[in-house]
């Protein structure tokens, strides 16, 4: 049950014209080596699922998936961070579909937890409203969210036991263990793969069930360089 | 001091001891410099922490710690972190008690508009993120902005944005004035110094009625 | 923002004819010493939500409010391991309502989450159909399932501090932060009150935003000896 | 060996290397010992744990470790804890491969009844537990028991007893026999030493039909 992959075997189940979900909240959390590798292999027509488009100004994250229109459709909550994405949404090379952030991360839970969808109130009276079937329950108005599943999902944790528990570090956990549930194959990145038994069963954010591929992303040493960098060249370290 | 710093400083005044407060980015990411002291609240961030310090020094910072936005911030004596579903539940389940968001237009019947400017025709930036799911879960919202925007209202009659919420707000912080929505609509409670009411009616749009006793400004 | 409260200042709150969620699972992870005093107390007429009814074999758990008939109505998935349970169910002393286990503690966690209701196929074609409202999503019935929520709700933790971020130890999570969000007032009780930082925000499973009272329960030490006794005595330790 | 034994041993040779893997109380607690040699499966409980060890000796107990029954159990390498919530997302959402269940009746349609006996007019008991979230939520569904109950069969043209789930077994598993569900009715494919078709019919009220090449009995 030895589920490490190399990232040219997960490569190989990326395919134009697929829906994806990619983990991470504004770069934090982010599979950036599975990212980087699915930019290289410019396959297109994707349909993407990230809470956010990317890091705040670009050039991370998700952002050469955008600048390499390889997106067809983006669903979201916001996209604002992105000049890559709100660009292609302007030249209408990019299609949006815009969630609130809460009624988004709950589609994506339903689509992992077997609901039908949920009901909420939030966006009621708002454009989110449109098109959207209306229920009434016990005299109060709701929305019905449906679900949202992906064909793939790529989430990035700590580290991984070679049957897929995936461990996560501080608020880089943010939309990773939901987005585990609901796709069909989901791919693990993480900064370290540990024996079976190293992980504290109380530390899984992930149980194995969820993960069918860990990848060794950038070691815990380069992802550390790898955000200072980025943090540091934009200005937000004192 | 400046107009935003009036604004913030005001609205720290909002706050009580024990609450859990979500603030929006800009102005109101700010009002956490000013709660009052002996008032202990547990700020909340959408990403999925409850209390956190600011931004690290260079070499100090985690980089599986962020807010938001994405910016680097820091664990301190409290902090909790959790995923995003979690947060929502939070925020959406009525556990918030307080929330401060900036503001593109707000109306006399307490809508508000912060998520949606036009970039094509039909095709509107930069999206909602958590904003409705604040404005509908939290019980106390409060709208916070520059009066107006280059000379022109952004305190409207009816607003003409696509909005975040209908109704939601509770209270209207600008550097001007403190405006309570109340269901007779838009109530006067307090006035910055060396501003008239004639001079706030020019520059709102919206119609509204001044209470018996109009209070100074809190600074 | 000290939330530590004393047992009977607790107990001020609770009333005849409540609703009262209780954490736990057969017994594991239950809030042993509010229930005690919630039987000592007396209060009856509550409408009660609970999992399951208690341990294996009874006298332990919620044993004592089924046995002295303080519980009106049982809002669960099973009831079989409480022979007082089972007993009051026969002789019409106690109405249950029962929820396929899935759908009780998503009943729940709408509740909390502020969802009007969750759509689930379990129990279609069963039982469970009866009294409820159905709906079709894109061709697919699902039954709607619609929140629950508690006057009070109490949990149990292994470590909270003053706060009332919530620390728990293995499978004793089981319910409880789930119930720690569908109550007016939630209590925690737990086994060690610790000071503000002392829990790793890693390991917080209940953040403080929905504990109102926090009560000191029996110490690690007479909890494991509480547990070691109940496995003993009815021979599940080798 | 006995039916029960018999019964376990033949139902752990359904599981396969990497499986999800969900077994209910009695007879299919039992085949987690019998799992065979090579085949690694992920058995999860329904109260929060994957990957879990037997009871415990005396005094190795841990207060907060139990099963869904609330007795002991260990940590073993591989093991994860979470909350209900998230356990029933695993059973619901589909990410159970086979879950093993006993069952009181199955019919011809496969439909299964295991958790309501009638305890006084109108009433039921125990309820029904996690069963019905694992025959709608799990990829292949099992069930388990002896093949009759004081000699009255329990697998029956239609149910009458409260189903679990209408038409959701896959397998059933006795010690006479092993009996697919196929749209065309049940199928039977094995059968145990020295038991006849003949006799299966005699103690089976369900219709079924036979294999071409009906195998012994795997043990």
């Amino acid at each position: 049950m030895n589920k490490v992959m190399e990232l040219d075997q997960v490569m190989g189940k990326v395919h134009d014209g697929m829906s994806i979900m990619f983990g991470g909240f504004c770069g934090v959390g982010a599979p950036l080596t599975c990212i980087q590798k699915i930019a290289e292999s410019g396959v297109k027509d994707l349909t993407v699922m990230a809470v956010v488009a990317t890091y705040p100004g670009g050039h991370f994250d998700l952002a050469p998936l955008f600048a390499n229109k390889q997106i067809k459709k983006f669903i979201c909550s916001h996209v604002g961070t992105s000049p890559e994405a709100v660009q292609a949404l302007k030249t209408g090379d990019l299609e949006i579909e815009f969630f609130p952030q809460g009624s988004w991360i709950e589609k994506v839970r339903a689509g992992g937890a077997g609901l039908g969808g949920v009901l909420v109130r939030t966006g009621l009276h708002t454009m989110v409203e449109e098109g959207k079937e209306k229920i009434t329950i016990d005299g109060i108005e709701y929305l019905i969210e449906k679900p949202l599943h992906a064909d793939m999902a790529f989430i990035k944790g700590y580290r991984a036991d070679k049957w897929g528990n995936v461990e996560y570090r501080y608020t880089a956990i943010n939309s990773n263990p939901t987005i585990a549930t609901a796709a069909d194959f989901t791919v693990a990145e993480v900064n370290e793969i540990v024996e079976v038994g190293d992980i504290d069963p109380q530390r899984v954010g992930t149980p194995a069930v969820f993960v069918k591929a860990i990848i060794q992303g950038n070691t815990f040493k380069e992802h550390k360089a790898v955000y200072h960098d980025i943090w540091a060249s934009t200005g937000q370290l004192k | 001091m400046n107009a935003k710093e009036m604004i913030a400083r005001r609205a720290a005044k909002e706050l009580s001891n024990g609450e859990v407060v979500n603030l929006g980015f800009g102005i109101p990411t700010t009002v956490a410099n000013f709660v009052p002291e002996g008032v202990e609240v547990l700020l909340e961030s959408e990403n999925g922490a409850l209390v956190f310090g600011a931004a690290p020094k260079d070499g100090e910072e985690d980089p599986d710690l962020g807010n938001a936005g994405g910016l680097p911030i820091t664990m301190i004596p409290g902090s909790a972190c959790f995923d995003e579903a979690t947060s929502f539940c939070i925020i959406r389940g009525g556990h918030v008690d307080t929330t401060i968001l900036g503001a593109l237009e707000v109306d006399q019947e307490g809508s508000i508009a912060n998520w949606a400017t036009p970039v094509a025709p039909g095709k509107w930036s930069p999206g909602m993120g958590g904003a409705m799911d604040l404005v509908m879960g939290a019980k106390k919202v409060i709208a916070t902005f520059v009066h107006t925007l280059k000379g022109a209202p952004k305190i409207l009659k009816k607003c003409s944005l696509p909005i975040t919420g209908k109704g939601c707000v509770s209270k209207i912080i600008t550097e001007k004035c403190v405006l309570e929505v109340t269901p007779k609509g838009l109530l006067l409670v307090e006035l910055a110094e060396g501003v008239t009411i004639e001079e706030l009616r020019a520059c709102t749009e919206a119609e509204f009625l001044v209470a018996d006793e109009v209070k100074p400004y809190q600074l």
